[in-house]
């Protein structure tokens, strides 16, 4: 069997995508096709509606919030939930609703921007220890075992005990700790892409390394990647109250939901709404990313439908 | 549409001893985009002890006909139709019941022994659970039904097998043992999907050695859907070709083999090689791809594909009826059927200006439809490297680059240890 | 004295520090009368269980044996336990006095430098030895030893030879003599201190049983069964869930003076302290009814009022204090005098005790608290809230050229519940156009931090060892106040009155003078912002729970808690 | 199969070594000396005098490599050393509350694994069904309600309220502790033991729950349309055998991994459990163990840590085996 010239396949247009899934239907472009069956997903499109909506809370915080973070009445501390006050006052009269919508810049940045570290360490070593394989595979398991087993409470507070307590030490703790898994997953793609013959062809002429993960591995692995990290972002603004929870989350007067809930856990029942809006604020936001993640599942994986 | 008459009751298919007989099967899936009409009026009988070969390209319909009778998609929506298994409508019958019809008295080999095989269960095992089920064995005399089984495909070493894992077999040790789990309980009826298609070459001749020799041993009749003429001149006493969910021509062997009367069904032969041949002589192609069965062509579904199409004409515009061409039971579904009395495959190919043809095929190629989702630019390449050597080696285009995850249209990824889409033997 | 402890368990609490702190003994005296009102007057029955969630709320103590021990919730056990020397009756709260107990009495020398301490005859342990003087000897020549020292150990320098015995320079303290014939007990101090009785009543100072002698070491003493002399004796060796007390059969309450009206046995026929690891949890459990008595956080208040009418809020022997570091360049000195008076006027004390603590509080006038003999209300002329007069002040201190270039930072230990009052701090000064923020520290490092001169306006709280006036003001603003106590402050005038004042045996005489010392620290230097006295915070089974008080120092004197039939 | 074993045990050797030698240096690299921690000094000064001492018992004045040095020696021969707080043998501290820590977790377990197995696979096999819908909301709540949170609303539902109601005892559940303790067969509960234990397991179960039916839940969708999945119902299978049958051990493969994986997040919700609960297991007192520089604890408490998570990984892949025979233990590395 000849093969082509491998200078001219390997000079085919990379904006070319292929086309439809279907034998049947007509070929249409990739990414259009994957945001039509997004589309299609009912929940998914309501994960991306609050996303959408979570996100333009952020941005206009100072529009929609009628008062400052700081802002405080005397006198008006844990006040239920009324006009005036929305989601209603929390310890020392601040307006709950104020302080959930600033929050939702605080929460996301954290969420976002240690996901987004993470990723970057997990695509690094899980790529490495994937594609390598041998002695730096072996030694990236290894470390990435000895951090699983490390309780990651216990790094956290270690590393908060150097760092200081702000909102950038928490996305470095957070996005330290949680790259193991993305490393995991990313290797484990890598095994199994590996072997595929397109990659295997890829080798046998010869292309480098480096192109081959960059072009031919990593947009095939991406795919589960981006799943779990739509989860994540979840999960570390989650892990943001657990921090808080152990005397490591972000200080005040930050209006971190996490630390929120922490700061409302002992009035469930003399003042809930302190417990309960931060709480329903980041339920909607690990709510929206599950839905846009199993959405983007879907999507992308249409053998599931 | 006009299919449904011809099998009426007065069909030279209707003789004695019907097995099971197909009546009018309209089905298809709802899509995005739309309803797809994958089984479009198609009818047949298949009477006992006869191997009836169901033949088409990758999307013509063949497979879903084949699974409707077993109903074994649940998203097949059935339109209008019966399935008469020995003169009960499977499709009315309940679900009990139907699946009490399933593996005992039909039984499915499936194409792609790998994956049709469960991963964590022995073979015996799985072999052995067909008569747990139906004949209430205990797991030992299951295991030693597996084993006998096993022997009968001719496994050797059937014992020390039995307790082996399907990827511990290699492709045709695999095909085998699951004929022999497809024959457990001696069905009357064996539906056999693309079985020796994720096969080497050299091993495709052994298993259909073993399906033909099974076949005498426990006398069932057979459907072979295959897309590959050579399987079923050697194996069917009658051939039922497809193309987009209608069935266009029937007859036996010899007639679809030396009375062609459909020119879908020369182009077929044509393009196939031929082992006898000095090799000098150029294979044809099928230029073209099956059209989409949500929106099919005006008037016959072939005829932007057909070298004997008269466009403008009533092959544009009408669609041909599957009716009697030739003998007692030859049907062919062309306006222009008898004018192909005499036309053979040398014939067609001293016809054909090669270069023309090469030139019309480095235009149509580009829209060929087949890849996968997700597909890298790089294997987008690969493809082309493979339709590229098709197109100088046209009999294997069709298998080279069909269904790569053609179970139900379009599943992908492939498991990273298949092995068929690599195949790209000249 | 001791800085409050304990806030640094894992959850710390969610709000300030509730109960905890230092302790200073005293166990039985009974509030009979006066106490807080829901204590109640009628006399419980003899006999029942206590389940107490309260005290070990937010985990586990460190020490329960007294020689170590540092904190007060080990004290509600070592107390227990042991009976000292003297204790401290607060029975009219204004007023406690130090009252004889193993003591039959003692006599002083004029200048206040040889006490001599006559011990009870027939006071045994629970394992039958006597309790002699030698036995105190004991426990204190074991509580000196420097290697098994404690933190309070220092307290034996007040003691001629004590410094000598911790650094280990001398086997034995050499101003510590026991006559065990003449039932004596002889101590000669290094320096005078007329309140030395109120000192040798401390938890520091127990007498051991020779049973301490077989041990190879002493750590272990308080993981067994420990022998004391206290009205209760252990059913078992503490563990990480409970630890079970029953009244030991050797004490005899009525044994002691009279005045302190013991019962000869304790009520209770087990008294079980539930060990725990989250303060709302141990109000959860409460309210599910698996205890009689706990302790709640300060957000907790007005609930609990308003669902028990049993709340306890004794007033406590302790401030919450902001101070200023008199050598810091920003805030310290006489210079920035006005810069200090605008803060510690614009601080709304009364806004503060309503919004975070529900007014569970009561707003501080000066820093001493009530309770403390001597001790006067209203000390403070820049305590009140008074935002026009903190603004005019800080506007003149920036007419003589001062001005703040960065934000003040307002330091507090992390995670004790101080970051709300700190937020309203932070607000006040805003309204009066001075930026600050916050700067929270780990508990670990904070008050290490502190002492090496960190402090710029930091957060402290104070509760006192003992009820005497020289705690509140030598023990933590006295430039000699032991490990750099006073963050800072430092001025002769207040160090020369306070030192005359302990040197002073005529109460009133004292008093006046430690007043004398605390204007200067409050109003000449303005070197401390008093925010709120504590009070304290527990709640009992009134439908099970007959008699039950608490100590301004927060300890319960649990021989005299009973139950209801 | 043995040697792969003791290869595999011998392996986390290493594992330990690296995990406790960076955590005993980045204890050195944290600010506050242990040796005011041991004085008890955390929010006070301490006598400098007194410090020394300190130091000089504790061996906290040698250099750091000699302190490693015999730190390592201690170990090995598992002498873990008193804690600095409380002067307790770790050695005995860890013995009492892994135990109690291992109840709990088993019961987590047996938690997680039927019911988020259960609803997983349901919730796949009726896919886009209300009662999937519904899981799909709650397995997130419960991935967005902090465990904490959670242990105290369930002490107020079950604990609290009915006792406010007059509940009789037996219906009450208790809001904390480990109760009497008593267990027959080393983790079934007896006698009032249940009570004590039910809201902890459950409290600990819910977020590896959630996690756990939702990836039985994707993992099934996958093995649905296995081509195997189609044979076996082309056999005359019943849907339920099929799933149960065939699809179930397949769909396990992704999540057992999982199982592995997501040890940490136990780990972090056993510290906050235990913690709300006061429980008496590890998993508080680790962090107050870091939090408060106790060394010889943290250290000790971590090494039992690594043990437990090397020994679920070692099961992990032991199952894997089992659950896939296409994997052969012992070639290459379980990764």
């Amino acid at each position: 069997m000849t093969l082509a010239d491998p200078a001219t396949t390997a000079a085919t247009d990379s904006s070319h995508e292929p086309g439809g899934p279907d034998e049947l239907g007509a070929s249409r472009p990739f990414r259009a096709d994957v945001w039509r069956r997004f589309r299609r997903n009912r929940l998914a499109m309501v994960g991306l509606t609050m996303m959408v909506v979570l996100v333009l809370v952020a941005i206009f915080a100072p529009l929609i919030a009628p008062y400052g973070i700081t802002e405080r009445t005397a006198g008006s501390a844990r006040q239920s939930p009324s006009l005036d006050h929305l989601f209603g006052t929390d310890d020392i009269g601040r307006d709950v609703f104020s302080r959930v919508v600033y929050g939702a810049r605080v929460s996301l940045r954290i969420g976002i921007l240690a996901t987004a570290i993470s990723m970057v360490i997990g695509l690094i070593l899980g790529s490495l220890s994937g594609f390598f394989g041998g002695i730096s595979d072996t030694l990236i398991m290894r470390v990435t075992d000895v951090f699983l087993a490390i309780p990651y409470i216990v790094l956290a507070v270690a590393i908060a005990t150097v760092l200081g307590r702000s909102e950038n030490a928490i996305i470095i703790i957070l996005g330290l700790t949680g790259w193991l898994g993305i490393a995991r997953i990313v290797r484990a793609s890598f095994l199994s892409l590996k072997r595929l013959e397109y990659v295997e062809a890829a080798t046998a002429l010869g292309f480098s390394r480096r192109r081959i993960i960059a072009r031919h591995i990593l947009p095939n692995a991406l795919q589960p990647i981006i799943i779990y990290g739509t989860i994540a972002i979840g999960s570390v603004i989650l892990a943001e109250a657990a921090l808080s929870f152990v005397g490591v989350g972000p200080q005040e007067p930050t209006p971190a939901w996490g630390a929120m809930v922490n700061a409302g856990r002992g009035r469930l029942t003399n003042a809930p709404h302190m417990l309960f809006f931060p709480g329903a604020a980041i339920f909607v936001t690990v709510l929206s990313f599950v839905f846009i993640g199993d959405g983007l599942r879907d999507a992308l994986d249409p053998k599931l439908k | 549409m006009v299919d449904a008459a011809v099998t009426s009751s007065s069909s030279p298919f209707t003789r004695k001893d019907v097995l099971l007989s197909m009546r009018g099967m309209r089905a298809g899936f709802t899509t995005d985009d739309g309803f797809v009409r994958a089984v479009d009026g198609v009818s047949f009988d298949v009477q006992r002890g006869e191997v009836l070969a169901i033949v088409g390209e990758s999307g013509s319909g063949k497979s879903v006909t084949a699974m409707s009778i077993l109903g074994l998609q649940p998203t097949l929506e059935i339109a209008e139709g019966e399935i008469l298994w020995k003169g009960t409508d499977l499709l009315t019958m309940s679900e009990d019941d139907r699946r009490a019809v399933r593996g005992k008295e039909i039984a499915m080999i499936f194409q792609d022994p790998l994956t049709a095989l469960n991963p964590v269960h022995t073979v015996g095992r799985q072999i052995g659970e067909m008569a747990r089920i139906h004949e209430g064995l205990d797991k030992k005399q299951a295991r030693e039904r597996a084993v006998e089984m096993l022997d009968l495909v001719g496994i050797p070493e059937p014992r020390k097998r039995a307790d082996m894992y399907p990827h511990e077999f290699s492709g045709g040790m695999r095909q085998r043992a699951m004929i022999a789990m497809a024959i457990t309980c001696k069905p009357d009826l064996l539906i056999a999907d693309e079985p020796t298609t994720a096969l080497d070459v050299t091993v495709q001749a052994q298993v259909l050695e073993v399906l033909v020799d099974i076949k005498d041993e426990i006398d069932s009749a057979i459907i072979l859907i295959t897309h590959d003429l050579g399987v079923v001149a050697g194996l069917a006493n009658r051939v039922l070709v497809m193309y987009a969910g209608r069935s266009i021509e029937v007859g036996t062997t010899d007639e679809i083999f030396y009375e062609t009367r459909h020119p879908y069904t020369l182009g077929l032969l044509a393009s196939l090689p031929r082992l006898d041949d000095a090799g000098d002589e150029a294979l044809v192609p099928i230029v073209g791809s099956p059209p989409s069965l949500i929106r099919k062509p005006s008037g016959c579904a072939f005829h932007p594909r057909c070298r004997f199409a008269r466009v403008p004409g009533n092959c544009q515009t009408d669609d041909p009826a599957l009716r009697l061409v030739a003998g007692d039971a030859h049907m062919a579904a062309c306006h222009y059927a008898e004018e192909l009395s005499g036309v053979t495959v040398e014939s067609l190919r001293s016809m054909i200006d090669f270069e023309a043809e090469a030139a019309r095929i480095d235009d149509t190629l580009p829209a060929e439809p087949l890849e996968p989702e997700d597909e890298s630019e790089y294997e987008a390449a690969l493809r082309d490297v493979a339709i590229a050597e098709a197109a100088a080696h046209p009999g294997v285009m069709d298998r080279g680059v069909r269904d790569r995850g053609g179970r139900d249209g379009s599943e992908w990824p492939a498991q990273p240890e298949d092995p068929r889409d690599g195949e790209v033997a000249p | 004295m001791r800085r409050q402890r304990r806030s640094l368990k894992l959850l710390a609490l969610i709000m300030g520090l509730s109960l905890v702190a230092g302790a200073c003994g005293s166990d039985d005296d009974e509030g009979s009368d006066e106490g807080s009102d829901e204590a109640a007057q009628e006399e419980g029955v003899q006999g029942g269980e206590l389940v107490d969630l309260g005290t070990f709320a937010q985990g586990p103590p460190e020490h329960i044996d007294p020689g170590i021990n540092t904190t007060s919730d080990g004290w509600q056990v070592g107390g227990s336990l042991y009976d000292g020397l003297a204790e401290t009756d607060f029975s009219d709260p204004e007023n406690p006095e130090t009252v004889p107990v193993v003591a039959e009495s003692w006599e002083v020398n004029d200048d206040a430098t040889e006490f001599v301490f006559t011990i009870r005859e027939g006071l045994k342990f629970s394992d039958g030895e006597d309790v002699l003087p030698s036995s105190f000897v004991r426990g204190w020549e074991r509580a000196s030893d420097p290697e098994f020292a404690g933190d309070y150990s220092y307290l034996f320098t007040f003691i001629e030879g004590g410094a000598e015995k911790l650094d280990g320079e001398a086997d034995t303290i050499s101003g510590v003599e026991a006559d065990d014939d003449a039932m004596t007990l002889t101590v000669t101090l290094a320096e005078p201190y007329a309140n030395f009785p109120a000192v040798a009543g401390f938890q520091t100072f127990m007498p051991m049983p020779s049973a301490v002698d077989e041990l190879d070491d002493q750590s272990e003493w308080e993981r067994g069964i420990m022998i004391g002399n206290g009205p209760f004796i252990m059913a078992e060796p503490a563990n990480d869930q409970e630890i079970v007390l029953e009244p030991n059969p050797e004490w005899d309450g009525t044994q002691y003076d009279e005045s302190l009206e013991l019962p000869e046995q304790p009520y209770l026929d087990t008294l079980r302290f539930v060990i725990g690891s989250d303060l709302d949890t141990a109000y959860n459990a409460f309210e599910a009814g698996e205890g009689d008595v706990t302790n709640f956080a300060p957000g907790r208040y007005q609930e609990a009022q308003d669902n028990y009418e049993t709340t306890i809020d004794t007033p406590f022997l302790g401030a919450y204090y902001f101070m200023f570091n008199d050598r810091n360049e920003i805030v310290g000195g006489p210079e920035n005098k006005l810069l200090r008076q605008a803060i510690s006027q614009a601080i709304d004390r009364e806004d503060i005790n309503t919004d975070v603590y529900e007014g569970s509080r009561t707003t501080a006038t000066g820093i001493t608290p009530p309770g403390i003999p001597g001790m006067e209300e209203g000390l403070c002329d820049y305590c009140e809230y008074d935002p026009d007069a903190a603004e005019e002040a800080y506007q003149e201190w920036l007419a003589e050229g001062n001005e703040l270039t960065e934000p003040l930072p307002i330091q507090f230990n992390a995670d004790a519940g101080h970051e709300p009052v700190v937020q309203i701090i932070i607000d006040n000064l805003a309204a009066i156009g001075i930026e600050a923020e916050s700067v929270s520290i780990p508990s670990e490092d904070y008050f290490g931090q502190l002492a090496e001169g960190a402090c710029v306006f930091c957060r402290v709280g104070w509760l006192a060892d003992y009820p005497t006036y020289d705690n509140f003001t030598f023990d933590i603003f006295g430039t000699e106040a032991l490990d750099g106590n006073n963050y800072g402050y430092s001025n002769p005038e207040f160090d020369e009155l306070v030192a005359e004042a302990k040197a002073t045996t005529d109460i009133d005489e004292a008093s006046e003078l430690f007043r004398q010392a605390e204007q200067v620290l409050l109003n000449d230097d303005i070197g401390v912002v008093p925010i709120n006295w504590y009070n304290g915070q527990q709640v009992y089974n009134g439908d099970k729970v007959a008699h039950l008080f608490e100590e301004p120092t927060g300890h319960v004197v649990w021989e005299t808690v009973s139950l209801t039939g | 199969m043995p040697s792969y074993i003791i290869r595999r045990l011998l392996q986390i050797i290493p594992t330990v070594f690296v995990a406790l030698s960076f955590l005993f240096f980045i204890f050195f690299l944290l600010p506050g000396e242990p040796a005011r921690l041991i004085a008890g000094g955390a929010e006070r000064n301490v006598d400098p005098g007194v410090l020394e001492r300190i130091e000089e018992r504790y061996g906290l004045d040698d250099p750091v490599l000699v302190q490693f040095g015999n730190y390592w020696q201690r170990t090995i021969q598992w002498d873990l050393g008193d804690s600095y707080l409380t002067r307790e043998s770790v050695n005995e501290m860890l013995g009492e509350k892994a135990v109690a820590s291992l109840r709990l977790a088993i019961w987590a377990i047996i938690i997680e694994i039927i019911v988020g197995i259960a609803v997983g696979l349901l919730s796949a096999i009726r896919r886009y069904s209300i009662g999937d819908r519904l899981t799909t909301i709650l397995t997130a709540a419960a991935s967005a309600l902090p465990v904490f949170v959670l242990g105290f609303v369930l002490q107020y539902l079950f604990a609290v309220q009915p006792n406010k109601w007059d509940w009789p005892e037996w219906a009450r559940l208790r809001t904390s502790g480990i109760g009497p303790d008593t267990w027959t067969f080393f983790f079934i509960p007896t006698g009032e033991q249940w009570r004590y234990l039910i809201l902890p397991a459950i409290t600990l179960a819910s977020v590896t729950t959630a996690l756990l039916a939702r990836m039985t839940r994707g993992s099934m969708l996958e093995v649905l349309r296995a081509d195997y999945m189609r044979t076996a119902r082309s056999k005359g299978l019943g849907e339920r055998e099929v799933v149960l049958k065939h699809g179930l051990r397949n769909a396990m493969l992704p999540v057992v991994t999982l199982i592995g994986i997501d040890f940490g997040t136990a780990i972090g919700a056993a510290v906050l459990t235990e913690t709300t609960f006061n429980w008496p297991g590890l998993g508080s007192q680790i962090v107050t163990s870091v939090q408060q520089r106790d060394l010889p604890v943290l250290l000790g408490f971590t090494l039992s840590v690594v043990l437990a998570y090397a020994l679920v990984n070692l099961i992990v892949d032991l199952s894997y085996a089992w659950f896939d025979p296409r994997i052969r233990l012992g070639k290459g590395d379980h990764g």
